[in-house]
C-alpha cells in the first residue's frame, strides 16, 4: 500500500463576484515509502494548490476540495484541524519555493527551528537548541550555533533554503513535499540543494513529493513522474520511460521546447503553441487540444481518460498518444533529437 | 449629583467655584481684571466697600470717611482690632505704607498693564518714567493718629471716593509690602514678568475672611482657607474656598450639574431656566452694566449723519434682543448708563423700534443704499453680552430689513476685536461696560469726555456736558450734571445703548449662596453648606 | 475534408466560451471593480444625495435661512423655549427662530464648498510641490536631489506641527471667514499630498518601464511627466477623496474653536454644530442635525475613498 | 572592428552613510573591469549567477547606469563619452528587452502608444499613418494580432508581453538589442517560443544581440560567443560550442555540471562538481582571483593574491585562471570530497 | 543605533531653526498685539503704545528675532504675556497633563484597537469584522469635540460615573512630584489620588482615542490580512505549530510592524485632538494652553510651545523608529 494515495483530487476556488476556478480537476497519483515522486507542469497548472491541499493549508472559505488523499489509511482531506496540526511538521513536512519569504523575518532562525522541536518532540531549552544546531549542521550550514541567533535576512538564499529544509526534516517526516524548492536559487546552489535532498531521502527513507516545472530537476531526481496540465495528470510514468518516450503531446512538446545544454547548437526548439490560458474545459474534451498539433474531433468530446497506450505502467491521458520507435533500455545522449512523432489521426 | 461629598475633600467643607478665567496675580494692585479681583476680594479689603448686594459705598477697613469741601483731603477712621493674615495690625501707617508704595512705583510697574487702576484714579507716580504717563494727582498720605489716615490729592475727582473701594487699592500688610519691595516686575523680552510673590501663595497678606493658601497653576485652582482671626463678627462659612478655572461656558454648567463644583459665574441666559428646573439656585444680580452698539464715524462717513445714526437706532429691535437673549432682569437701555447709577435720566430722547422710521430717515439722509461693516467678537461672553454672535445675527437681520447692507466682520475678542474697535476701524460694533463703583463718570466719562477713536466724533456739546460733571466736587450737583450729559448724549446718538442686564450666577442646591452683587463683588465668606 | 474545418470550428466554439474580452485601461478596470463594491455604492449614494442637496438647496429650501422675523418671539433661548419639528418647519426652528430645515439645506452647499475648495487647494499645492520634488528626483542629478532635500525639509517641518494647530495658526493670521477656513484646512493637506505624490513617484521612478522608456531614448522630462507622474496619481486621487472627509471634519473643528465663519447669511454645518452645542441641553436636535450631516457626509467620502483604494490596489490587478 | 566593444568597463555603486552628510564609505563593485566585443550579426551571451553584475553591465552599455570608467565603443563612437542628448539619440540603434515583461511596460499605455513612443522620441515616421503602418508590420513580425494595438499590457499573457517588449525595441530598427534575461520570467513552453522568435528576427533583420541570462542552456542555445561572469568580471569567454566542449575555467566547469539536463540517462551518468558556499558580496570581493574562495582547484600560490587576467588560449577562447592549462591537462586535480558522481540507481516503476 | 540617534538629532537642528524663523514671522503677522489682551475693554491707543514700547515690540522684526535667538542661546524662552510666567514653567506645567492624556489615549487605542483589528481580520466578513470596520469608519468621521461633548453629557452629567472636567478633584490634597498625577499617587503611596486621576482621565482619553483607535483597528486589520497571506505564515502552519504560536509569533509580530510606525505618526494628530478635548474637559494641558495663547497673541508661548511640540514629535518618532528597529531586525543593520 502506498504511503500516500491521491485519488481524483479536485479543488475549486469560488470568489465573491468572480467565476469559479477549478484549479485542480481530478488529480490522482501515489507516493510510496522512500520514493521520489515528481509533479511537473507549467505555471498555474495546479501544482502548488495540490500540495497545499495535502497539507491542509488551503483557506477554509471559498475553496471546495473533492476526492481523497489517503495517507497511512486516513484521508488527509477529511482530517480534523487538530489532527492535521499534529501530523504537519511531524509526519508530513513541506518546503516552499521562496526561501526568503517563507521564513519569518523578525524571528531568529534558531527559534524557528526549535519551535517545531518543542511542538512535536517535546524538547525544551538547551537540548532543543543543541538539536537545532545539529539539524542546521546536518543540512550543511556552517557554524550552526552562531546561525541560530541570526535572522533570515542575514543568510544567503541557499542557506535559507537549507534552514527551511532543516525545519522540514526536524521530526524525520515520512512524507516531504517540496514545492519548487530550487526555483529561486542559482544553478550552483540548486545543485547543492538537490544533492542535499537526495541525501536525506536516501538516508531517512523519507518519501519525497517533488513539485517543479523544471524537467531537468525531475530527470535527475525522481523515481516516478506525473505531468500535470490544467489541473489534471496527463502523463504518469517512471522517470526513464517518460523521458525516453513522452506519450502525451504536452509532455512531448515540453521536452521539445527545452534548450539543452548538451544538444548541438543550431538545433531549433519545438515550442508548444499558445499558453496555458488557451485551453478548453476538461469537461468539453482535452484541455490541451487548442495547443495540440494533432488534436482530432475525438479530443473535443468528453474528458479523455488516463490509459496505458503503449507500455504498462506508463499512463497517458490522450486519445492520440505520441508513438515512439522502441529503444533499448535507457537512451543515448541528445535523444530528443531522435524522437519521432507520428501524427495520429490526420 | 451624589458626588458632591468627595468633591469636598476631607471635611466636606470645601466650596468650589467655577470661574471663567484664571487670575493674573495674587496681588490685586497689579491687576485690572475681574477674575483676579474675584479671588483677591476674599482675602483683601479696601478702605471703603460696597454694601452687600448693592452699589452704595459703606465702610470697609475704614469705619467712616470724610473729605474736605474741595474734595482734596480724605480722612479715614480705621477699624480697630483688624489683623492681617500675617499677624500684623491694621494702622494708619500701614494704610499709608500701601499708598506710598504704589505712588513710588518705578520701572515696569508704571506700565498701564500693571498699574491700570492706580493710574486711572490717581494719575501718575512720584517719578514718571514715560511721557505717556499722566501727571500724578496723588499728593500724600499721613497717619494722623494710630487709626486715622489722611490721603490728599491735588484736585477733586469723580473717581473719589469710589476709587478707594477698588480691589486694586485694597490694603496689604506692611510686612508683606516690605517683601514686595524686594522683588519687582520686569519687562524683559517681549512680555511682562510678574514678581514671584504675586504668583504663589505665602507672601501676600490682607485682612479678608480668607487667606490665600495655594495657587495650583497646573490645575488652575486657587485655594483659600478660612482666616480665623478675621475682625468681622461672622467668620467665613466654609473652611476652604477653591476657585477653579473652567473657561468653557458649557463645561462650567456641566461641572455644576455633575456635582463637581458648587457654583459658577457667567451663566448663559439660555441655561438659566434649565438649571432652575433641575433645582439649582440662580439668584438674580442687580443691574450694573451697559451693552451698546458702537458706531465709529471714522470708519464710515455715512455715520457722521445724525439721521443715519437715528435710523440704525430705530431699526434695531432691542426688545426682542432683551426678551430672547438676555437673562431675566435685563432691560432695554435708553442711555449709556444703567438706571441703578446715580445720574440716570428719565428725560432722554428715546428711539422706538420701527423699520419704517429707519427707512424714512435713511431716505432723508440720502443713504438708502447704506452698507456698513459690522464687527462682532466670537468665542467670548461678557457679563453684559451673553451671546455676541447670536445678537449680531439678530441685529444684522434687523438692519437688513431696514435696507442696510451689513458686512459681517467676526473677530477674536482679544486682541483683534478690542484693537479694531479701539482704533475706530469698525463702523458698527458691540461693546459694553460693567461699573467699578457707583459714579456716572465711571460709565459715560470713559467714552464721551473727549475725542475717542472708537466713536470718532468731536461734539463739544457732549464733551462739555460730561466734563462739567467730572470736575464738580458736590455729589448732588454732580448727579444733576450727569443727567444733563446723558440727555445731550442721547440727543446726539453716538451709538445705540441696547440693554442693561444682570449677569447670572448659579449655585448648587446644597449651599447657602452669598448675597449677589450688581458689581459682581460677591463675598464668599457668606457661603455655607446647608 | 470537412472534419478539419469541423474540428477547428468546434475548438473555436469551446475556447470562445472561456474568452474574456477586455480592452480596458487600468482606470476602466478599476471603475468596474468600484462599481461592484458595496462600500463604493453606499459612499456614492451618500455623496450623490449630498451633492444634489447642495446644488438644489436654494430651490428646495422652503424659507430664507437667515430670516429671523417670521417666527420672532416664538423661540426664547433665555427662557429655554425652543420650537421643535412641526408642519411648517420640518426640523423646527433654530435658536434664533430661523427655519432649521432651510439652514441644513443651504448649509450642505457651504459645507461641500469648504470641502471641495480646501481639498482642491491642498491637492493642487501639494501635488505641485510633491510632483516637482518627485520629478526633480526622477530627472536625477545633484541639483534635483538638493531641491528635493530642501523641499522635503520644509514639508517635514509642516508635518511636525499638529494639523489643527497649523490650521488655527493660519486662521489666526487671516481672520475669520469662510475663505480662511478653506485655506487653513487646505494648507494642512499640502504636506500629505506632497509626500504621497513624491513617494509614489519615487517608487514608480525605480520601475522597469521607466528604464525601458529611458532606453528607448525618451526625454527625461517626458518620462517624468508622461510616465512616472500619471502612474503615481492613484494614491493621490484616493487621498483627495479621503481628504474631502477630513476637510469637512476639520472645518467643523475650526468652527468649534471659533475660527469658522459664524455668519448667519452663510449657514455651514460646522458652525451650526458649534453654535447649537451651547443649547444641547434644551434643544439637542439642533446639534444633532448638523452633526449627523457632517458624520454621514464624511462617511460617504471615506467609504468611497476606501473603495477606490481597494479598486486601485495594484495587488488586486490581474 | 567589432560593432560593440567594451573596454575595461567598471561600474561601482557608492555605498553612502554618514551622520550629517552622506559620505561614501565603500563601493559595490557590480562590474569590475569587463572587456568584450560583439561582432555584427552575432549573438553574444553573458551568463553568471545572480548578482554577478550582468544586468548592470547591460545597462552600462546603454548608459542607464553611470559608468565609473572604461569605454563602450559602438560602431566607432565611444558612448561612455557622449554628452546626454547625443547619447539619447544614440539609443535608437541600441535597444533593450527586459526581464520582467509586465513591469517594463507602462500599465497606463496601450500597445499602440507604447510602440509609437520611441518613434516620436527619435522623430521616426513622417506622420501617424506611417508610424502605424510600421507598427503593424512589427506586430506581425513578433506574432501579435493587429487588434492588440488598443489593448493594455495587463490583458496579455506573459509570452505576449515579452513580444510587445521585443516589438518596442524593434520599431526603432536598432542594430543591437540587449536582452536582459528575456525568457527567465516565462514558462518553458513560452520560453521556447520567444527564443525562436529572437532567432528568426536576427536572421531576417540582421540584428546583433547581447543576451544576458543566468540559464546556461538558454545562452548556449542562441549565442555564438559566450562570456561567463563571476562577481563583476568575465572569467571565461569562448565560442559557444567550444565552451561546452572544453570549459577551461573551474567556475564554468562547475556551472556546467550543475545545469540539470532533462534526460535521466545523462543525469545519472554525469559528474557533478558541487561548489561550496555562496557568491561573495560584490561590496567586499575577495582578493586575487575572485573565485578562489569557492574554487575546487584552488592552489596555494597566486590564487589568493593575484587577479588573473583574461588570457587568450587559442580559438578565441579566453580564460581568467592562473592554472587553466594545468587543470586542462590534469596536472592539478580537484580537492577531494567536493564532488560526487551521481550514482542514483534506477528504481523500478511502480 | 547610536549613530542613528545622533544623526536624527543633528538633522533636527536646521528643521528647528527654520521652524523658529517661520514661527517668528507668523506670530508677527497676527493682527493685534498683546497689549489689548492685557487690558481688555479698557485699552486705549496710548496705553497700547506704551506697553508695546516697553516690551520692545516696536523694534524691527530682525532685531526682535536676534534677541529671541540670543535668549534661546541662554535657554531662555521668554515669558508668557498672558500669565507673566516663564514659558518654560508654563510648558512644564502643561506638558505632563497632555502627556498623561495622550499616553492614556494611545494605550486605550492600542489595547482595544489591536485585538479588535486582529479578530476582525481573522474572522473576515463576520459581524465582528463588519462592526469593527464600520465602527472605525465612524470613529474617523465623528468630530472629536462633538464626541467629547456627548461622552461628557452622558457619563459625567447624566450618569455621574466620571468627573466632568479637570485632572484632579478640586481640593484634593495630593502631593505633586512629577506632575503626572497617576504616577505621583503611586510614588507617594497616595493611591486614592492615583485613582482619582485615572477617573479624570477616562472620558477625555476616550474622546481623544477615537481617531487613533479607528486608525489602529483598520491598520491592524489590513496588516493582519496581509500577513496571513504571507509565505512564512504558511510555513509556520506547515510545521503544525499550535495556533497560539502561529498567531503570536508569526502573525502578530509581523502585523504590528506598520502599526508601530503609525502610532508614532499618530502622536502628531493626537495634539490636534488634544486641543479640542482639553478645552471640552477643561483639562489644562498643552492643547488648551496653546489655544488661548493663539487667541491672546501670546508670542513667546506660541513660539516656545510649538518648538517644543515639533521637538517632541520628532523625538517620539525617533523613539518609534528605534522601537521598530528592535522588533524588526532587518532595519537594525543601519
Ligand atoms: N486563492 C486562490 N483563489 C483563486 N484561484 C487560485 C487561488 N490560488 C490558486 N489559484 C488558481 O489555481 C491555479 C493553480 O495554481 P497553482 O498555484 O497551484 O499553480 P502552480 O502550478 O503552482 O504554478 P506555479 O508554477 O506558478 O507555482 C491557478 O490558475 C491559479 O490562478
Ligand atoms: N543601483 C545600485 N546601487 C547599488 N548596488 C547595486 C545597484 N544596482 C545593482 N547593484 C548591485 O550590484 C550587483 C550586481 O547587480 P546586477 O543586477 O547587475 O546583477 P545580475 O547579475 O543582473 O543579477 P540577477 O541575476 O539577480 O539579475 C548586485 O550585488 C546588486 O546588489
Ligand atoms: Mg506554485
Ligand atoms: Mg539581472
Amino acid at each position: 500500500m502506498p504511503l500516500l494515495s491521491v485519488d481524483e483530487l479536485t479543488i475549486t476556488f469560488s470568489g465573491r463576484g468572480s467565476r469559479d476556478v477549478q484549479a485542480v480537476a481530478g488529480v490522482s497519483f501515489d507516493v510510496d515509502q522512500g520514493q521520489v515522486v515528481g509533479l511537473v507542469g507549467e505555471s498555474g497548472c495546479g501544482k502548488s494548490v495540490t500540495s497545499l491541499a495535502l497539507m491542509g493549508l488551503l483557506p477554509s472559505r471559498g475553496v471546495t476540495i473533492g476526492g481523497r488523499a489517503d495517507y497511512d489509511g486516513t484521508d488527509l482531506l477529511r482530517l480534523s484541524t487538530a489532527r492535521m496540526r499534529d501530523l504537519r511538521g511531524s509526519q508530513l513536512a513541506m518546503i516552499f519555493q521562496d526561501p526568503l519569504s517563507s521564513l519569518n523575518p523578525v524571528v531568529p532562525i534558531g527559534v524557528q527551528v526549535t519551535e517545531i522541536l518543542k511542538r512535536h518532540r517535546g524538547m525544551k531549552g538547551e537540548p532543543a537548541r543543541k538539536e537545532a544546531a545539529h539539524l542546521l549542521d546536518r543540512v550543511g550550514i556552517p557554524d550552526p550555533t552562531r546561525r541560530l541567533k541570526e535572522y533570515p535576512h542575514q543568510l544567503s538564499g541557499g542557506m535559507r533554503q537549507r534552514a527551511l529544509i532543516a525545519m522540514a526534516v526536524a521530526c524525520a517526516p515520512r512524507l516531504l513535499i517540496a514545492d519548487e524548492p530550487t526555483t529561486a536559487l542559482d544553478v550552483t546552489i540548486q545543485a547543492q540543494i538537490l544533492e542535499l535532498l537526495k541525501e536525506l531521502v536516501d538516508e531517512e527513507g523519507t518519501a519525497l513529493l517533488m513539485i517543479t516545472h523544471d524537467l531537468g530537476v525531475v530527470a535527475g531526481l525522481c523515481d516516478q513522474v506525473n505531468v500535470l496540465y490544467a489541473g489534471k495528470v496527463v502523463e504518469s510514468a517512471a522517470r526513464r520511460p517518460l523521458f525516453a518516450a513522452p506519450t502525451h503531446p504536452y509532455a512531448h512538446g515540453l521536452l521539445g521546447s527545452i534548450p539543452r545544454l548538451d544538444a548541438p547548437r543550431g538545433e531549433p526548439l519545438r515550442p508548444i503553441r499558445g499558453s496555458i490560458n488557451d485551453r478548453i474545459d476538461w469537461a468539453d474534451g482535452c484541455a490541451f487540444a487548442p495547443r495540440c498539433d494533432s488534436y482530432t474531433m475525438e479530443c473535443l468530446t468528453g474528458t479523455p481518460q488516463l490509459t496505458e497506450p503503449h507500455t504498462p505502467g506508463h499512463l497517458a491521458r490522450c486519445v492520440n498518444p505520441v508513438k515512439h520507435e522502441m529503444h533499448g533500455d535507457g537512451g543515448d545522449h541528445g535523444n530528443t533529437a531522435d524522437l519521432k512523432k507520428t501524427e495520429a489521426g490526420s | 449629583s451624589e458626588r458632591d461629598d468627595d468633591g469636598g475633600g476631607e471635611g466636606g467643607d470645601t466650596f468650589v467655584f467655577g470661574a471663567p478665567g484664571d487670575p493674573g496675580s495674587l496681588d490685586p494692585a497689579l491687576a485690572s481684571d475681574g477674575e483676579t479681583f474675584r479671588v483677591t476680594r476674599q482675602a483683601f479689603e479696601a478702605l471703603i466697600e460696597h454694601e452687600p448686594g448693592g452699589s452704595e459705598l459703606v465702610g470697609g477697613l475704614a469705619e467712616s470717611w470724610e473729605s474736605n469741601e474741595a474734595g482734596t483731603e480724605w480722612t479715614f477712621n480705621l477699624r480697630e482690632g483688624v489683623t492681617f493674615h500675617d499677624g500684623e495690625k491694621l494702622t494708619a501707617e500701614a494704610v499709608c505704607a500701601n499708598y506710598d508704595y504704589w505712588f513710588n512705583w518705578t520701572g515696569t510697574y508704571q506700565n498701564k498693564a500693571i498699574s491700570y487702576y492706580w493710574q486711572t484714579v490717581f494719575g501718575g507716580f512720584a517719578k514718571n518714567e514715560s511721557k505717556d504717563t499722566a501727571e500724578p494727582n496723588y499728593k500724600g498720605c499721613a497717619a494722623q493718629d494710630e487709626l486715622t489716615a489722611v490721603i490728599s490729592v491735588n484736585e477733586a475727582s469723580a473717581n473719589l471716593p469710589g476709587g478707594f473701594s477698588l480691589q486694586a487699592l485694597a490694603i496689604h500688610s506692611p510686612k508683606a509690602i516690605a517683601e514686595y519691595k524686594k522683588e519687582s516686575a520686569t519687562g524683559e523680552g517681549d512680555a511682562l514678568t510678574y514678581p514671584k510673590y504675586s504668583q504663589e501663595a505665602g507672601t501676600v497678606a490682607g485682612t479678608g475672611p480668607f487667606k490665600i493658601a495655594e495657587w495650583d497653576k497646573g490645575n488652575q485652582e486657587v485655594t483659600l482657607e478660612r482666616f480665623d482671626d478675621y475682625w468681622g463678627e461672622e467668620k467665613a462659612g466654609v473652611e476652604k474656598l477653591v476657585f477653579r478655572t473652567i473657561s468653557e461656558e458649557n463645561a462650567r454648567r456641566q461641572a455644576l450639574e455633575a456635582g463637581n463644583i458648587d457654583g459658577y459665574d457667567l451663566v448663559a441666559p439660555s441655561d438659566v431656566e434649565g438649571l432652575k428646573d433641575k433645582g439649582f439656585q440662580v439668584p438674580v444680580r442687580g443691574v450694573f452694566n451697559i451693552f451698546y452698539l458702537g458706531m465709529s464715524q471714522g470708519a464710515n462717513e455715512a455715520l457722521e449723519k445724525k439721521e443715519v445714526r437715528q435710523a440704525i437706532t430705530h431699526a434695531i429691535d432691542r426688545d426682542n434682543l432683551v426678551n430672547t437673549q438676555l437673562p431675566e432682569g435685563g432691560v432695554v437701555a435708553t442711555q449709556f448708563m444703567p438706571d441703578t447709577v446715580d445720574g440716570f435720566s428719565e428725560g432722554v430722547a428715546t428711539y422706538d423700534f420701527s423699520t419704517d422710521k429707519a427707512k424714512d430717515l435713511l431716505a432723508d439722509a440720502g443713504e438708502s443704499k447704506l452698507s456698513v461693516d459690522f464687527c462682532y467678537p466670537t468665542e467670548v461672553t461678557r457679563p453684559y453680552m451673553p451671546a455676541p454672535a447670536d445678537m449680531f445675527e439678530l441685529m444684522k437681520a434687523d438692519l437688513e430689513k431696514a435696507g442696510i447692507t451689513v458686512n459681517p466682520k467676526p473677530m477674536k475678542w482679544a486682541p483683534d476685536y478690542l484693537d479694531a474697535t479701539e482704533n475706530g476701524s469698525c463702523a458698527l460694533h458691540m461693546l459694553g461696560w460693567t461699573g467699578d463703583f457707583n459714579d456716572g463718570y465711571n460709565f459715560i466719562g470713559t467714552w464721551f469726555s473727549g475725542f475717542d477713536a472708537q466713536w470718532g466724533f468731536r461734539e463739544d456739546a457732549v464733551f462739555d456736558a460730561v466734563k462739567a460733571a467730572e470736575s464738580e466736587p458736590d455729589v448732588a450737583q454732580r448727579v444733576e450734571l450727569y443727567k444733563k450729559a446723558n440727555e445731550a448724549i442721547m440727543e446726539y446718538v453716538p451709538g445705540v445703548p441696547i440693554s442693561s442686564s444682570p449677569p447670572s450666577i448659579a449655585f448648587s442646591d446644597k449651599v447657602n449662596p452669598p448675597e449677589v452683587s450688581p458689581l459682581t463683588q460677591e463675598n464668599f465668606a457668606e457661603v455655607s453648606f446647608k | 475534408m470537412s472534419t478539419k474545418t469541423d474540428k477547428i470550428d468546434r475548438l473555436a466554439e469551446l475556447t470562445a466560451s472561456r474568452e474574456t474580452t477586455t480592452g480596458n485601461s487600468l482606470w476602466v478596470e478599476a471603475m468596474r471593480r468600484l462599481r461592484r463594491s458595496k462600500m463604493a455604492l453606499i459612499g456614492g449614494v451618500i455623496i450623490g444625495a449630498f451633492v444634489l442637496l447642495a446644488i438644489l438647496g436654494p430651490w428646495i429650501a422652503p424659507y430664507d435661512p437667515t430670516d429671523t422675523h417670521t417666527w420672532r418671539g416664538e423661540v426664547l433661548t433665555n427662557q429655554n423655549i425652543f420650537v421643535g419639528p412641526r408642519a411648517e418647519n420640518w426640523l423646527g426652528l433654530d435658536h434664533l427662530a430661523r427655519d432649521e430645515f432651510s439652514r441644513m439645506l443651504i448649509g450642505a452647499r457651504q459645507t461641500l464648498l469648504v470641502g471641495i475648495v480646501a481639498t482642491l487647494l491642498g491637492f493642487t499645492v501639494g501635488a505641485l510641490i510633491g510632483g516637482a520634488s518627485g520629478a526633480a528626483l526622477t530627472l536625477g542629478g545633484a541639483a534635483g536631489k538638493r531641491f528635493d532635500t530642501v523641499v522635503m525639509r520644509f514639508i517635514d517641518m509642516m508635518l511636525a506641527l499638529p494639523s489643527l494647530l497649523l490650521a488655527v495658526s493660519i486662521a489666526a493670521v487671516l481672520g475669520q471667514s469662510l475663505t480662511t477656513v478653506m485655506i487653513a484646512v487646505g494648507v494642512v493637506q499640502v504636506p500629505i499630498f506632497a509626500r504621497l505624490l513624491r513617494g509614489a513617484m519615487l517608487a514608480q521612478g525605480g520601475s522597469d518601464y521607466v528604464l525601458a522608456a529611458q532606453s528607448l531614448g525618451v526625454r527625461k522630462r517626458r518620462i517624468a511627466l508622461g510616465h512616472v507622474l500619471p502612474n503615481s496619481l492613484s494614491p493621490v486621487i484616493v487621498q483627495s477623496t479621503l481628504s474631502l472627509a477630513t476637510a469637512i471634519i476639520e472645518a467643523a473643528a475650526l468652527s468649534y474653536l471659533g475660527l469658522g465663519n459664524p455668519d448667519a447669511s452663510e449657514p455651514e454645518w460646522g458652525v451650526m454644530l458649534a453654535q447649537a452645542q451651547g443649547y444641547f441641553d434644551s434643544a439637542p436636535m439642533l446639534a444633532v442635525y448638523p452633526a449627523l450631516g457632517i458624520i454621514i457626509t464624511a462617511l460617504g467620502f471615506t467609504l468611497l475613498g476606501e473603495a477606490m483604494r481597494e479598486a486601485l490596489d495594484p495587488k488586486l490587478r490581474s | 572592428m567589432s560593432l560593440l566593444e567594451l573596454d575595461d568597463v567598471k561600474v561601482h555603486f557608492p555605498v553612502k552613510r554618514g551622520v550629517f552628510f552622506d559620505r561614501t564609505v565603500g563601493h559595490v563593485y557590480a562590474v569590475d573591469g569587463v572587456s568584450l566585443s560583439v561582432e555584427a550579426g552575432q549573438t553574444y551571451g553573458l551568463v553568471g549567477e545572480s548578482g554577478c553584475g550582468k544586468t548592470t553591465l547591460g545597462r552600462a552599455v546603454l548608459r542607464l547606469v553611470d559608468i565609473t570608467s572604461g569605454g563602450v565603443v559602438f560602431d566607432g563612437t565611444d558612448l561612455a563619452a557622449l554628452p546626454g542628448e547625443e547619447m539619447r539619440r544614440a539609443r535608437r540603434r541600441l535597444q533593450m528587452v527586459f526581464q520582467d515583461p509586465l513591469g517594463s511596460l507602462d500599465p497606463r499605455q496601450n500597445i499602440e502608444s507604447i510602440l509609437t513612443e520611441g518613434m516620436t522620441a527619435h522623430g521616426i515616421g513622417a506622420d501617424a499613418g506611417e508610424r502605424r503602418k510600421r507598427i503593424l508590420d512589427i506586430l506581425a513580425k513578433v506574432g501579435l494580432p493587429a487588434n492588440a494595438l488598443s489593448r493594455y499590457p495587463h490583458e496579455f499573457s506573459g509570452g505576449q508581453r515579452q513580444r510587445i517588449g521585443i516589438a518596442r525595441a524593434l520599431v526603432l530598427e536598432p542594430d543591437v538589442i540587449i536582452c536582459d534575461e528575456p525568457v527567465s520570467a516565462l514558462d518553458v513552453s513560452i520560453q521556447a517560443q520567444v527564443l525562436n522568435l529572437l532567432e528568426e528576427l536576427q536572421e531576417s533583420m540582421g540584428l546583433t544581440y547581447l543576451v544576458i541570462a543566468h540559464d546556461l542552456a538558454v545562452v548556449r542555445h542562441i549565442s555564438d560567443v559566450i562570456g561567463v561572469m563571476y562577481l563583476g568580471s568575465l572569467v571565461e569567454e569562448a565560442p559557444s560550442d567550444l565552451l561546452y566542449a572544453e570549459p577551461r575555467h573551474p567556475y564554468t566547469r562547475a556551472l556546467m555540471s550543475a545545469v540539470p539536463v532533462p534526460d535521466p540517462v545523462v543525469e545519472d551518468g554525469r559528474e557533478r562538481i558541487l561548489l561550496t558556499g555562496d557568491l561573495p558580496s560584490p561590496a567586499d570581493p575577495p582578493t586575487g582571483c575572485r573565485f578562489h574562495t569557492r574554487c575546487p582547484w584552488k592552489q596555494e600560490t597566486l590564487c589568493a593574491t593575484e587577479r588573473p587576467a583574461l588570457r587568450d588560449v587559442g580559438d578565441g577562447h579566453r580564460v581568467a585562471c592562473h592554472y587553466a592549462a594545468e587543470i586542462a591537462d590534469g596536472t592539478i586535480t580537484r580537492a577531494a570530497g567536493e564532488a560526487s558522481p551521481a550514482s542514483t540507481p534506477e528504481t523500478s516503476p511502480v | 543605533m547610536l549613530r542613528l540617534v545622533v544623526r536624527r538629532l543633528l538633522q533636527l537642528i536646521p528643521t528647528l531653526l527654520g521652524l523658529s524663523v517661520l514661527l517668528f514671522v507668523w506670530v508677527r503677522l497676527l493682527p493685534g498685539g498683546p497689549a489689548a489682551a492685557l487690558l481688555g475693554e479698557r485699552a486705549t491707543a496710548a496705553d497700547k503704545a506704551q506697553i508695546e514700547r516697553a516690551l520692545g515690540l516696536d523694534q524691527p522684526l530682525w532685531v526682535q528675532y536676534g534677541r529671541f535667538l540670543e535668549r534661546l542661546g541662554r535657554l531662555d524662552l521668554g515669558t508668557s504675556t498672558q500669565t507673566g510666567q516663564p514659558v518654560w514653567d508654563e510648558f512644564t506645567r502643561a506638558f505632563p497633563a497632555t502627556v498623561e492624556l495622550g499616553v492614556t489615549a494611545i494605550l486605550m487605542a492600542v489595547a482595544v484597537g489591536i485585538p479588535l483589528g486582529y479578530f476582525a481580520a481573522r474572522r473576515r466578513g463576520s459581524w465582528l469584522d463588519v462592526s469593527a470596520v464600520s465602527g472605525s469608519l465612524l470613529g474617523i468621521c465623528i468630530p472629536v469635540f462633538f464626541l467629547a461633548y456627548l461622552l461628557k453629557a452622558l457619563f459625567a452629567v447624566q450618569l455621574g460615573w466620571f468627573p466632568a472636567f479637570g485632572r484632579q478633584t478640586t481640593g484634593l490634597d495630593a502631593t505633586e512630584v512629577t506632575g503626572f498625577y497617576v504616577l505621583d499617587g503611586i510614588l507617594t503611596g497616595e493611591f486614592d489620588a492615583s485613582w482619582d486621576a485615572v477617573q479624570h482621565l477616562v472620558l477625555p482619553a476616550m474622546a481623544l482615542a477615537s481617531i487613533p483607535l479607528a486608525i489602529i483597528v483598520r491598520m491592524t486589520r489590513a496588516s493582519v490580512l496581509e500577513v496571513l497571506g504571507e509565505d512564512y505564515v504558511r510555513t509556520a502552519e506547515s510545521k503544525g505549530l499550535k495556533q497560539s504560536v502561529v498567531r503570536g509569533r508569526h502573525v502578530l509580530r509581523n502585523a504590528l510592524l506598520p502599526v508601530v510606525t503609525a502610532i508614532g505618526l499618530l502622536t502628531g494628530g493626537l495634539l490636534s485632538g488634544a486641543v479640542l478635548t482639553e478645552s471640552v474637559f477643561a483639562f489644562g494641558g498643552i492643547g488648551s494652553f496653546i489655544k488661548t495663547a493663539i487667541d491672546q497673541r501670546d508670542y513667546p508661548v506660541l513660539v516656545g510651545f510649538i518648538m517644543f511640540i515639533a521637538l517632541a514629535y520628532v523625538i517620539i518618532n525617533l523613539l518609534v523608529d528605534l522601537a521598530y528597529s528592535l522588533i524588526d531586525p532587518r532595519v537594525r543593520v543601519h
